[in-house]
């Protein structure tokens, strides 16, 4: 696959797409959980105007270059990553720029962000900051097992890294999806993305009773604005992984639409049942059911 | 080898296996010594018996001799921690 | 030639003749004395000049008769060797004793000639009785020297040693004229040419014999009259104790061998063998310097004697073993009890007074690897043919007890020299004598010699001999530049050698010669920020490349284990150096030696007595064995690499040592335990043991010490300790990959051998330069020093990201490697806990960064400055260099992939000009590197244009409100960082493996400290022990 | 008393052993060879009558020479044990009381006449049983009646210790003599072996025998004066 | 029993009566004393080893030729080793004696049990 300029805008225009949907995807599922816990709920364009209200304020405040440069990485985390997966599966166009790198790439540029985003806080010298950085890396690494069971198991499966590959395979039915040719192998990594969508039960990492008030109560005005963008990119991002490689990928933006919207209401339903876990206690829950099913997985593979 | 060298020989080894006991368990310490000179006196004069006079010579004169005047010497100069007590 | 008697005429006629002479007149009896001696040993070195010529051996009869009718005597090789080495000792010790001996005058100076003489009698005579008078001789005068002592419980030693002698010579009488009686001969060729053990009445003749010429060598238990003589005797004495009468013991030992045949052998070497180990385990339970050498000498013999006893298998080379063994022993205990009458305290700590004196360090360092058997010295090529030969035969029993026994050794003199350098130092300078100090250097210098002359005759190409090693020990003579100059001279060394090497390297050995002499190379240029002459720096510090250079240009298992032993010792004492590394230090040697007696079996059951074995014929080692020659290699390698198990001695050592010295023990010697895993699985391949794939094992192993190394990183407060657990984790992947048999691990391996080496230099530098500034390697005692040390920031920042396998740096090629690799390996269940040690990395470099350069600023700190400019040099090499191979990894890793295919033909990858492919996935660093530069770089210009007049404020003007927590440590973030983690798998992280080690020394020590009780001090119960060590013989030999 | 218990098992133990030896031992009919070769050739190789001394003086001459050192090493260092605990000033000590005139006076009598019956017993040594050890013996005696007489008789330490050291020394050369002169060390036929069975004859044995026996005697009187020189108790 | 044995089997005898008072008794000079009497039971073997019935002392005179001395002598041999055990043991006991001398003038006393500060 190599390398065309022509791949730079139509990078640019995937990536203008996901924030859209990402920005009405977040607003959307907030305002469910809102439903549901009989509050109102904010407006669906509520995300835009954050935003962009954010991106305009000024300021002259940094606590430090990595403070300066944390939500940098952040961002450049959350867009490398979406950029590096295929989105649209056929499609020249939205194959973005995975030349770059297969599967691997895109496993391990999720910490890209996460490592930027903690330096950054660390820099703020907020206490609290280490507390969520302690907590979120604690709890990821556990999380992160089972997925990458499962993603060894799926390579296994289609003796392939990469995610084109991937998807191709699970081409012409439903059933091909690996969802139905290998339940183990999503299961485990299905429990994984509850970890890792830091919602509840796993959300005890932003805490809201201590977190919020902390580091990113540092980051204020255009450095929020990065972060928030990136949250609105990162899981999209990520979540189109996970299409990628369990549930047949996408073949238009339609089926992409519907595909990751069900896929993170998986994480918010979850969410909503289950009371929050401590960071042991998530860990070890991670360890008792999910890291089985992903051994079990790569076992029979 | 006749049969009065044989009981002497009987007589010396027992005198001497007699003596030996003695010098070991007798409480005093210059009877001890002496228990031990005559041990090797019977023993010369048992080397006689054996044939060998030259040996049986010096047994007497430095096994039961000397070495009991070293004893005697010695015995002397550590009196009062000598003995058993 | 004079003829050889003349010796014992001299030693005698002298010591009349000093009757003659006035009491007053003691220096010339001294000078007689002395002029005596060194007749003695003139002629004893002629002799041995002209034997060694190829002259064949001479008898010598006295009173001009045939034996067996008169005495005869015999001059061979062996005789003359230990003739010489008696005299010799003898008059070094006159030398040493000289004030003594003036003191106590011409009857002591006549005791000690008279000594050595009869000790020359029992070498060179050939008459059994002859040899009891001998004996006697020397009873009597060891009854005469002890009293030379100033000891005053020297005189309830000797008297003590009189009642055992007693009690030997009965027995030793009884025994000869019953021998006698058998064979109508009291020549001893004779009664071994009669088969004295076969003739009636001949064998308990023989027992009686040869259990009282034991008995003289002090067997263990038999021989707690001859420790107190060793506590309290005058150290010359104990010298001449330990050298000559041992060696003159172990003669007649070994004459008694003759008569009594092959089935007294076994016999000979079980005895010597439970001396050997029971007598080296008491010593692990001394405290006094002298009983320690004492116990260590009786070790030393009994070893002897188990050579002596497999005579059978060594046939000809038993007097190279035997003596290599013997003399290294004699030398290096005189020169030990030489040097402990320059030490006035009697305790082991009180020998810290050597410290600031290095050439009497030097001397010691020299006495230990004599006993120790490490190269270049004799003991290392006899314990090298011993080993093999045991080997070669089977005597696995007798193997592993030697190597045990050798271990425990090096355990006590190891840790003795630990407190040397490391101890508290007393008050007791040692003594200024001239001529002491003279007597001990003669004994260093005999001990080189001794090694080059083992060298010379050794078959093998003398290992002192070797360029690298020459370059290394040219160190100890320009000690007395200073540092910087030294440094010069060690780059342009390693860089020489490597030029000088260059064209014979294949790609894989190119690796690894690169990293060890252009990164040690580099690493150097760090240690131009020492000030002054760093003493002990450089001898040891190229000892390691030497060792390591050498070893990769080992063809032959010889120079292959010799190099192995260089690295491992000097490595040692580069460890050694740092300041609270002395327990470390002493686990980093005990495990290496282990090791490295784990890869000498290993190579000796593979060579199976061919010697010179090629390393690359272990591939034709016979299937039965195979596997254990594997497994015993595996495991020495394992331990280098501090495989998990294993790994207990690396924390420490690597935290502990200099800041210098971190990054080459570190990035540099861990390799060289990749290096002989990557030899032996190429060479060797898979191995099955009792139907266990071997391989399959050591792929657990690599997966559990990378998961557990890395937990345990997770949870260290120290840096260095964080950085040091964090190799262990690395190792592991390193092995992991290795163990995966196929294309891609290996080619993961050897990319983890190169990243390895690369951040994790960087890193200890780092740290180390961050250590050296804040004064504490505490991570809570640190914080906030990004402003100030932002250079050293950037390095620790660019390595945790190559570490951690982020993209876009190098360590991210590591893992696609690797998960390329485990899509083509065979198993899958260990990558499970590689999965799961993949994050765990994160935790601890995150709380590397953080903790260190993130966070509040101490208030302590806020004046500290950048590391030193030769610290942050090297890192930025580093720095520099890390994203080049991020970006052309190709450079380096092409030439490997094609060597690897040549092993594994399958898998290999296919280089484009950018992108890398393999079977099952793509990778192009160039693009990965551009497209995250390029977002990076418009992100980032897009908040400058938001944000371009952002100011610094201070760090504590933020929202929130509450008092930082300051004090204790303890409420300090980063105390316990990753607390819910070891809540939820602390129990990973209990020091099994600590306590398993620990529970091991501790059982070790217990015995000692039991079975020391068995000495009671009472020469009564020490003459009843020797009785029944009789007896259990006689039981056991009756028995069998 | 356990440990008594214990040492007896052991000696039983010993016991056994020497029970082996005798059970395996059986008096010899023959002389062995090289009992043999002495009964055949000690008169013509050495001239000696007595073959005993022969053997000791000749044949197996280093263990003589040994035997001699020994007792040379003992006096030595008994006299070395003893100089360490002596005390310095030698008029500190009590003097003892004073011999009876009758046993001062024989004894002065006596000793040259033991004197005399040592020589003859070492002179005669390859003639007759006896030799000098035994004769040395008998010199030591003498000294030792003059010990008991006067114990703090000064004693001729120097005497002694040149006879001692002059012997021994001289008997060094002779072995040395043998190696030059002769077959090997010790040789008596650096001497001629003169008429079997006479006073002077047997080449160096008698010379040997002579110096041995003189050196005997002085190391034992060194050994006996060494001793009685120490303290009385306190 | 002939002479032979009989001195032998004393011989062993004494020895083991001495070993036995020499490792038993725990005074200093007796001990010496016990030793005396082993080595002059090592003597006794000595001789009687080399004893062979109905035979005369190896020394050549007019009872004796050269001719008959190999049927009529004893084995001449031992009794030489024998001599000069004797005197090594003489030397051996003067020495221990000496030590006995000392160690008493150092503790006041012959206990063996005294002189045990060297241990372990």
């Amino acid at each position: 696959m190599p390398f065309e300029w022509v791949q730079i805008p139509y990078a640019l225009l995937t990536l203008f797409i996901v924030v859209n949907y990402g920005l009405v995807l977040t607003a959307l599922i907030q305002k469910i959980g809102a439903r549901v816990g009989r509050r109102h709920g904010i407006r669906i364009y509520q995300n835009y105007v954050d935003l962009l209200k954010n991106y305009a304020l000024r300021t002259h405040i940094t606590h430090g270059v990595m403070f300066y440069l944390g939500p940098v990485f952040r961002l450049t985390g959350g867009v490398g990553l979406l950029l590096f997966v295929p989105t649209i599966f056929g499609s020249e166009m939205f194959s973005n720029l995975s030349f770059a790198g297969d599967l691997i790439l895109a496993l391990y540029f999720v910490f890209f962000g996460s490592l930027g985003m903690a330096l950054g806080a660390g820099e703020s010298g907020h206490p609290y900051s280490a507390i969520g950085v302690t907590r979120g890396l604690s709890q990821v690494t556990a999380a992160e097992l089972p997925l990458a069971l499962a993603v060894f198991a799926v390579s296994l499966q289609y003796e392939t890294l990469s995610i084109t590959e991937i998807v191709a395979a699970q081409q012409g039915g439903v059933t091909n999806w690996t969802l139905f040719t290998n339940p183990l192998a999503v299961a485990a990594a299905m429990l994984s993305f509850l970890g890792s969508m830091m919602r509840p039960p796993f959300d005890v990492v932003l805490a809201p009773q201590e977190i919020p008030i902390g580091p990113p109560t540092e980051y204020h005005s255009a450095y929020l604005a990065l972060m928030q963008t990136n949250r609105v990119i990162f899981p999209v991002a990520k979540v189109v992984i996970y299409m990628n490689l369990f549930f047949g990928g996408a073949t238009g933006w339609g089926e992409f639409a519907v595909k990751v919207f069900c896929i993170y209401m998986v994480s918010v339903l979850v969410g909503v049942v289950f009371p929050r876990f401590r960071v042991e206690q998530s860990i070890r829950w991670f360890l008792v059911w999910a890291v089985p099913i992903g051994v079990l997985s790569i076992v029979i593979a | 080898m006749t049969l009065v060298t044989t009981v002497m020989g009987l007589l010396l080894a027992l005198a001497s296996v007699g003596a030996a006991v003695v010098a070991i368990r007798v409480r005093s310490l210059p009877v001890a010594i002496l228990a031990a000179g005559l041990v090797s006196l019977l023993a010369a004069v048992l080397f006689v018996l054996l044939a060998a006079p030259d040996v049986a010579m010096t047994e007497a004169a430095i096994g039961s001799g000397l070495t009991t005047f070293l004893f005697f010497f010695v015995l002397g100069r550590v009196r009062g921690g000598g003995d058993h007590d | 030639m004079v003829s050889a008697i003349f010796i014992l005429a001299i030693g005698l006629g002298a010591a009349f003749l000093l009757g003659l002479l006035r009491d007053t007149w003691r220096g010339l009896a001294y000078a007689l004395t002395l002029a005596a001696l060194a007749a003695m040993s003139w002629i004893a070195g002629s002799w041995l000049v002209a034997l060694a010529g190829g002259l064949g051996p001479v008898e010598i009869r006295t009173a001009g008769f045939a034996p067996p009718f008169a005495i005869a005597l015999r001059m061979g090789l062996p005789e003359a060797a230990l003739s010489l080495l008696i005299s010799l000792t003898g008059l070094l010790s006159a030398v040493y004793m000289r004030g003594t001996l003036m003191r106590l005058g011409r009857r002591a100076m006549a005791v000690l000639l008279i000594a050595v003489m009869a000790l020359v009698g029992i070498v060179l005579t050939r008459d059994a009785f002859n040899l009891f008078v001998f004996l006697e001789l020397t009873v009597i005068a060891t009854g005469g020297l002890v009293l030379l002592s100033a000891d005053p419980r020297a005189l309830g030693a000797g008297f003590k040693y009189l009642v055992v002698a007693q009690v030997i010579s009965i027995l030793l009488l009884v025994g000869v004229i019953f021998a006698y009686h058998a064979t109508g001969s009291l020549n001893i060729d004779d009664m071994a040419a009669a088969n004295l053990v076969t003739l009636k009445g001949g064998a308990i003749a023989f027992f009686l014999m040869f259990v009282a010429v034991v008995a003289e060598l002090k067997p263990f238990p038999a021989n707690g009259w001859a420790l107190d003589i060793y506590e309290s005797a005058h150290p010359a004495f104990s010298a001449i104790l330990s050298a000559a009468l041992s060696a003159a013991a172990l003669i007649a030992a070994d004459k008694m061998l003759s008569i009594g045949g092959p089935e007294w052998l076994p016999v000979a070497s079980s005895l010597g063998l439970v001396s050997f180990l029971g007598a080296n385990i008491l010593a692990l339970a001394q405290d006094n310097d002298r009983r320690l050498l004492g116990y260590s000498s009786i070790g030393q013999v009994g070893l002897v004697l188990v050579v002596l006893g497999q005579r059978d298998i060594l046939g000809a080379s038993t007097p190279f073993i035997a003596g290599g063994l013997l003399l290294a022993h004699a030398v290096a205990k005189a020169g030990f009890y030489w040097l402990s009458g320059l030490v006035q305290g009697r305790s082991l700590m009180d020998w810290t007074a050597l410290r600031g004196h290095p050439v009497l360090i030097f001397a010691f360092v020299t006495f230990v690897a004599l006993l120790l058997g490490l190269p270049p010295f004799p003991g290392f090529y006899a314990k090298w043919g011993l080993v093999h030969a045991l080997a070669a035969d089977g005597r696995y029993l007798v193997l592993g007890l030697i190597l045990l026994g050798s271990l425990i050794e090096s355990g006590y003199l190891m840790r003795w020299f630990g407190y040397i350098i490391k101890r508290p130092q007393v008050d007791l300078p040692p003594l200024p004598s001239l001529s002491k100090r003279a007597v001990v250097l003669t004994a260093v210098a005999a001990g080189w010699a001794l090694g080059w002359i083992w060298g010379e005759i050794s078959g093998y190409p003398n290992l002192l001999l070797s360029i690298p090693l020459l370059f290394a020990l040219g160190f100890l003579f320009i000690e007395w530049l200073p540092a910087w100059v030294k440094n010069l001279v060690a780059i342009a060394g390693l860089g020489a050698w490597f030029w000088y090497t260059f064209p014979g390297y294949d790609p894989l050995h190119l690796i690894y010669a690169a990293i060890i002499l252009v990164g040690g190379a580099v690493i150097l240029v760090a240690s131009f920020d020492a000030k002054g002459r760093r003493v002990g720096f450089y001898p040891p510090a190229m000892l390691m490349y030497a060792g390591l250079s050498m070893l990769i240009l080992a063809q032959d298992s010889f120079a292959f284990f010799a190099a192995w032993e260089y690295l491992t010792i000097g490595s040692y004492f580069l460890i050694l150096r740092g300041k609270k590394s002395e327990p470390h230090a002493l686990s980093y040697i005990l495990f290496s030696l282990g090791g490295a007696f784990a890869i000498l079996a290993g190579l000796a059951l593979g060579a199976q007595g061919v010697l010179p074995f090629d390393v690359a014929d272990l591939a034709k080692a016979p299937a039965r064995l195979a596997p254990w020659i594997f497994a015993l290699l595996a495991i020495g390698f394992m331990t280098k690499t501090a495989a998990i198990g294993l790994h207990i001695w690396l924390p420490g050592a690597h935290a502990e040592a200099e800041t210098d010295v971190s990054p080459m023990v570190s990035g540099i010697l861990l390799k060289a335990g990749l290096f002989g895993l990557t030899l032996l699985l190429m060479i060797m391949g898979k191995q099955s043991l009792y139907g266990i794939e071997l391989t399959y094992v050591m792929l657990w192993i690599g997966a559990l010490s990378a998961l557990v190394g890395n937990l345990l990183a997770a949870f260290q407060e120290d840096a260095k300790r964080l950085l040091a657990y964090s190799s262990i984790g690395q190792m592991g992947y390193a092995l992991f990959g290795l163990a995966m048999m196929n294309h891609l691990g290996w080619l993961m391996a050897l990319m983890f051998v190169i990243n390895h080496y690369i951040y994790k230099s960087m890193l200890f530098l780092s740290v180390g330069g961050v250590a050296k500034r804040t004064g504490t390697r505490d991570m809570y005692r640190m914080g906030g020093l990004i402003t100030l040390m932002p250079l050293s920031f950037i390095a620790v920042l660019i390595g945790i990201i190559a570490v951690s396998g982020v993209p876009p740096l190098s360590g991210f090629g590591g893992r696609w490697i690797f998960y390329n690799a485990i899509m083509s390996s065979e198993y899958r269940l260990p990558m499970v806990l590689i999965f799961l040690s993949g994050p765990i990395a994160f935790l601890y470099l995150f709380r590397l960064i953080h903790t260190i350069f993130l966070g509040q600023l101490k208030d302590e700190h806020r004046k500290l400055k950048e590391a030193p400019l030769w610290l942050i040099l090297p890192q930025m090499l580093y720095v520099a260099f890390l994203l080049g191979f991020a970006v052309v990894p190709g450079l380096a890793l092409r030439h490997v992939d094609a060597y690897i295919s040549e092993f594994f033909p399958a898998h290999a990858l296919i280089w484009d000009d950018i992108t890398i492919t393999s079977t099952f996935g793509y990778w192009s660093p160039i693009s990965i590197m551009v497209v995250v530069g390029c977002i990076f770089a418009v992100l980032f210009l897009w908040l400058l244009v938001l944000n371009h007049r952002a100011q610094k404020v201070k760090q504590f003007n933020i929202v929130y409100s509450a008092e930082r927590p300051f004090r204790p440590e303890t409420t300090h973030f980063a105390w316990n960082f990753f607390a819910p983690y070891r809540k939820a798998l602390g129990f990973m992280t209990l020091p099994l493996v600590t306590r398993f080690w620990q529970a091991q020394t501790d059982l070790l020590h217990s015995t000692a400290q039991v079975s020391r009780r068995f000495y009671t001090g009472n020469g009564q119960t020490y003459a009843v022990h020797m009785l029944a060590f009789a007896v259990a013989v006689y039981l056991i030999w009756m028995g069998s | 008393m356990i440990r008594t218990f214990f040492v007896v098992l052991l000696l039983l133990g010993l016991g056994a052993v020497f029970a082996g030896l005798m059970v395996g031992y059986t008096p010899d009919a023959e002389l062995n060879a090289t009992a043999r070769y002495y009964a055949d050739n000690t008169a013509a190789d050495t001239g000696a009558a007595n073959i005993v001394t022969a053997i000791i003086v000749t044949y197996r001459g280093l263990d003589t020479l040994g035997e001699v050192t020994v007792l040379f090493l003992t006096a030595a260092i008994v006299a070395l044990v003893l100089a360490a605990g002596r005390e310095k000033d030698p008029a500190s000590r009590i003097a003892p009381p004073p011999a009876g005139e009758l046993l001062t006076t024989g004894s002065r009598l006596l000793a040259p006449l033991i004197l005399l019956l040592g020589v003859y017993v070492f002179a005669n040594g390859h003639l007759t049983p006896g030799g000098g050890f035994q004769g040395g013996a008998i010199l030591a005696s003498a000294v030792l009646l003059l010990l008991l007489t006067d114990p703090l008789r000064h004693f001729g330490h120097r005497l002694i210790s040149v006879v001692e050291s002059l012997s021994g020394f001289i008997y060094v050369l002779i072995g040395v003599a043998g190696v030059v002169l002769a077959g090997g060390f010790l040789d008596n036929r650096i001497l001629p072996l003169g008429d079997f069975g006479a006073l002077l004859s047997a080449g160096a044995i008698p010379v040997i025998y002579t110096l041995i026996g003189l050196k005997v005697g002085a190391e034992f009187a060194s050994m006996l004066v060494s001793l009685s020189e120490t303290e009385e108790p306190r | 029993m002939t002479l032979v044995t009989l001195a032998i089997a004393t011989g062993f005898a004494l020895v083991l009566i001495g070993l036995l008072g020499a490792l038993t008794d725990r005074n200093i000079l007796r001990m010496i004393v016990a030793f005396t009497i082993a080595n002059t039971g090592v003597n006794l073997v000595l001789i009687g080893v080399g004893m062979l019935p109905g035979r005369t002392a190896p020394i050549l005179d007019e009872a004796v030729s050269v001719a008959q001395a190999a049927a009529r002598i004893v084995d001449p041999v031992p009794q030489a080793l024998v001599l000069t055990a004797i005197v090594i043991g003489l030397g051996v006991t003067a020495l221990m004696l000496a030590y006995a001398l000392r160690l008493h003038q150092t503790r006041h006393s012959l206990d063996i049990r005294t002189f045990t500060e060297l241990k372990w």
